[in-house]
């Protein structure tokens, strides 16, 4: 689950870590009515951020510096409203619904700090850069010397002298050294106390009187930590979201749109993928991944088709059950029922295999419905594709 | 011979009395699995089908029953205690089945484990089976047989359609193991490879990834380095975008990392044998192993 | 640091361990008045306790039974500005200064509860034992099997499975058994949360409608975190310290006093415990410790000399420094100072060894005030009892 | 030879600035101890006394000296941190001298410097020193000579008491350790003892212990156990009233538990001469090696 930029800059706040002063805004009159008060305040310019999930907002226009009141008003209205398109967005873009009003900041120093999962060390790591403002991978590929790593020890936490090794490592002294070292140490916390997946601040600036300040705010948080963080679940913003993809996740289940022409039901995310993969090789298109989990009841299995059939251009459905925790049985029921409730006009092929499978065969057989059975995966990705066409 | 589980281990079952816990341990007795105990905290002392000991502690599971294996049913909410629970008792082996226990608990309980010596598995993991030995797990039992072929995969359900394909072609197996689709696996590829490496019984390796994190990099590293058996594997993912969660936790292509070309280079370079579809695995270590 | 009842179960409130209802008097009348709250609130009883720092109270007198607001007030009487003593207490007892009145409760099941340092294992220890209300120290001598312990692992903190084999443990089922289990927790918590030394709760009681009740509270905390921790600091009662061992404390020395005649000035605790075994063995008696500590300035002795000197049945003073970092210059510049300031009219001998422990004796013997020198410890102790005499 | 430090062992001393850090440096570069580094955050780049150079992290100070040993005079509020960053930089023994650490802080360093393999010594102790070798803390160089006993104490100034003695009879020694007065220390009776026991120039061990906690019946059943070299012991406390903290945080009679008489008892029983002066303990030493 991702944060707003404004989201996450008063979650820092409330950790301690200064961001620049601002406030948030859904029309243009109220963009100017911020403006104004920062400009009121002292500021010789100010920032229209764009509220999207979608990062790289600089590049599509999605942030622009305004001189005064009427321009802040003039640039939100350009943007609200608006699909800003940015590397991290599709060509379709992705639908401005609020901006971030922010008195402009008197930069010194541009630096690069987030706390992400390290898998392969299975910890949390601090990486940090004297390179701010980059995208960090970008860094990693053409200067991955810039990039300095503190492993945080599970049991520990991260200790102090890793911070003031960061900081020292980012080439500070002084006042920011020390400043940037308590913004270390805050990061990692709120890392941990939100059950982060991700927190970076890009660019963290040190600015003209030594002061650290998070400039951009990014907070993702692990999807799995949710059922006990309702506090969390309230900042969700599903207006972000694909529509399918929150109507899935209601009914717990995995679903991602694809441009493709073929509807995948799988159960497992390992054999969703593989038969997408499948479909693939076979000259085919898939439209979706749809992982119907590990617990499938007939219900689940119901709405999954639901979801399914919604899907633009979908010509076929390939349903590819192979039972574990899952039993084929369950699946069975709920293909039947939902073929009772939703209609159908697309060709569904039908794998069954493992727990339960022929108990599921033989419910889909004696129902009065059509089916097009496989008994391998090639061989159900094959008549999906012929039948697609 | 096989790793991991065999016809000696002992399984306490924690969580023996929830819905899916019930169900798949007696389809693990019933495929031959000893489970000599089960862990309910409030149901201690009574019979799980009559026979089994339910126990309010895995400590006192471990202390009366002897059990060395746990196979954890635990709600997220609460597996990555139970999981502490069972390395702190002493068992050997953890086998965590369930699915969504938030990552930063993991990253704690993996620590934790290891700290106890106690290796685990999982979680968001179908188990391990060492055929016609003992099931530790929520795979269908019937698709395996017992054989010479070591099988190691991130996921559940494509890991049973590539053993039915060996089982189908006669390549019977070791061990077959589900290290999870979790970013933070208790049990990597490499540690079953090297499990599989001293395992004298086992003959050949497949191993199926999938994208995100670079496990099979890892893998890939060890195989590199003169690993002894031939290795078979098929990555799944060719199709997914970058950016989205694709059902796992771990299967995400991040800033342009973990794609499934990436994985499969690595793994070709160092000699494996990737195959582009989950329907040729069995016959492509066919080939391999006649040869 | 000891905490008083009434102020241990605020804190165990605030980490959501319930106590009975009550209220703290430090007057017949406000006794009463909060009696009179309680029985109106429907209590049958009410217990007046003493609030001192001592345990064993009700075997001396401390705890007294209520059956109207009328007998708590006149126990009340009976109790404040009195001298409680009790098993835990000397001779002479320690001053009663308020009374915590509580409602009466009823009582299923006694237990107790504690978490304190394990110096062997290194870490915290939460102890648990079904023979609640006895001393802890009894019951592990008669019943050690009744006694359970769970080693709290310094990175991980007490774990939930840890806390229920202790709740299983006790005997504990169902509703009881969760509610002990959850208290277990709670008390590790605030065990590290207030960087204690010791928090006790005996006994910990279960009702007669399954609640799970701190009947009594106690919590020491570690004296060497109270530089961090100025809202703890603030509930230190200096009325219950020795006011010689308080000024010491205001002066970073450790004070202990002692019944015997010789006082002792030494740096180190080993050396002075040490220093007071050695006038033993010689025939004579220490009045106190007083360790001067690592880092003594001049200031610090001359300090030191005048807590000294206040010490009733003083017949004479041994100086016992052996420099390391401390250093004999500053300690003797110390004692010049202080004798300035000071009229001493006991007899004063002086030990001086180690860093800068010739200029030190040099600065003693140019100064024109007059010591006993000793070479040796032995020599010391013994010069030190002769003069005494 | 010698345990812990010699001639060899390279320094760090972090908060060599401060004013008991640099007057007890300048002592030990004196004694001929190695001092290669010093580290106060914010003050790197300077040098010490004109040739030591000082950095801001320890990670520096082992990278570009090699400094294998730390020594740590940072205030209380910031000294759990010093020791972990010894430990993380990979020191192989950090020797913590700072008094009034926090015993919650202390149980943190001690397993965080285990978890990472360095030996802690302390804290709030005199250090270590291996006389015409290496002075590695606080203690007066001169009274100590080289020789072949090894001294062990919870004390400072009590252990130069007694050094002082054996010196005085001609009795040097291996090396001499205060593992300090705290109710957590990092290095114990037992692992001084396992260490002389293996250093084949120590000859007899004197035992300095004092009351509060159960470190000196730890070390006696090691004695107790085959102990190789003679020991002598006195324990410090015998008119100690119970309940009192004596100075250390870790001398105190909780509970009944933790008297001088015990002590004194388990080391007796345990083969070791109990002096009940410190007085005599170098005397004690001369007539058990001479007889």
């Amino acid at each position: 689950m991702k944060l707003h930029e404004y989201q996450s800059k008063k979650l820092f706040q409330q950790q301690g870590i200064k961001v620049p002063e601002g406030g948030v805004a859904d029309t243009p009159a109220a963009a100017r009515a911020v403006a104004e008060d920062l400009f009121g305040k002292g500021a010789s310019r100010v920032a229209v951020k764009a509220q999207v999930h979608a990062g790289g907002r600089g590049k599509g226009g999605g942030i622009k510096l305004a001189s005064s009141p009427e321009e802040a008003e003039l640039f939100t209205e350009g943007m609200l409203g608006t699909s800003l398109v940015t590397p991290q967005t599709g060509p379709e873009g992705v639908q401005v619904r609020s901006v971030l009003i922010e008195a402009g900041a008197d930069i010194a120093t541009e630096l690069y700090l987030g706390v992400t999962l390290d898998r392969s060390n299975q910890c949390a790591v601090v990486i940090a850069s004297s390179e701010g403002g980059m995208a960090i991978e970008e860094v990693a590929a053409e200067k991955p010397e810039a990039i300095l790593r503190e492993l945080v020890d599970p049991g520990w936490g991260l200790q102090g002298f890793q911070a003031r090794r960061l900081a020292y490592g980012l080439g500070l002294t002084g006042v920011p050294q020390r400043g940037a070292a308590k913004v270390i140490l805050q990061l990692a916390q709120l890392f941990q106390d939100l059950d982060s997946s991700l927190v970076e601040i890009n660019p963290l600036i040190i600015t003209a009187d030594d002061e650290v300040v998070a400039l951009d705010a990014k907070i993702n948080i692990d999807d799995n930590c949710l059922f006990r963080r309702p506090d969390l679940v309230e900042l969700r913003d599903l207006s972000e979201e694909d529509v399918l993809e929150v109507e899935a996740s209601e009914h717990n289940l995995t679903y991602n749109a694809l441009d493709g022409t073929i509807g995948c039901m799988v159960n497992g995310a390992g054999l969703a993928m593989a038969t997408m993969d499948e479909i693939l090789l076979a000259g085919g298109s898939p439209a979706n991944f749809l992982d119907v989990g590990g617990s499938a009841s007939a219900e689940t299995v119901a709405n999954a088709f639901r979801i399914l059939m919604k899907a633009p251009d979908l010509q076929a459905v390939l349903i590819n059950i192979c039972g574990g925790i899952v039993r084929g049985d369950r699946v069975a029921k709920g293909i039947i029922e939902a073929l009772d409730q939703v209609e159908v006009n697309v060709p569904v092929v039908v794998r069954l295999q493992g727990t339960n499978a022929e108990e599921g065969r033989r419910l889909l057989a004696e129902s009065s419905l059509e089916f097009t059975l496989a008994e391998t995966l090639n061989e159900a990705a094959s008549k999906a594709v012929e039948m697609s066409q | 011979m096989s790793i991991m589980v065999d016809g000696e281990s002992r399984i306490v079952v924690q969580g023996i009395t929830g819905s899916e816990g019930s169900f798949h341990t007696s389809q693990c007795i019933e495929y031959g699995t000893q489970v000599v105990a089960g862990v309910t905290p409030g149901k201690g002392g009574m019979l799980f089908e009559e026979k089994v000991p339910v126990f309010n502690t895995v400590s006192e599971a471990v202390e009366k029953e002897g059990a060395d294996v746990a196979m954890i049913f635990v709600p997220p909410a609460f597996a990555a205690d139970a999981v502490k629970e069972a390395a702190d008792a002493g068992v050997r082996l953890a086998v965590c089945i369930t699915e969504g226990i938030p990552a930063l608990d993991m990253v704690e309980v993996v620590a934790y484990c290891k700290s106890r010596g106690t290796r685990l598995l999982g979680p968001n993991c179908p188990g391990v089976i060492s055929p016609g030995k003992a099931k530790v797990g929520i795979m269908p039992g019937f698709v395996h047989q017992e054989g010479s072929i070591g099988v190691i995969s991130r996921s559940g359900t494509l890991t049973y359609e590539a053993v039915d394909q060996l089982t189908r072609l006669g390549l019977g197996q070791t061990t077959s193991i589900g290290i999870g689709g979790d970013p933070i696996p208790g049990t990597s590829f490499v540690d079953c490879l090297e499990m599989f490496a001293e395992d004298p019984d086992t003959k050949g390796v497949v191993l199926i990834g999938e994208i995100g994190g670079t496990a099979e990099e890892e893998a890939a590293a060890v195989i590199a380095d003169d690993y002894p058996l031939p290795v078979v594997s098929f990555i799944a993912g060719s199709t997914a975008p970058p950016g989205k969660r694709m059902g796992h936790a771990g299967a995400i292509i991040a800033g342009g990392k973990g794609t499934a070309a990436e994985k499969m280079k690595a793994l070709s370079e160092a000699g494996v044998t990737v195959v582009d579809s989950p329907s040729v695995i069995g016959q492509a270590m066919t080939e391999i192993l006649s040869g």
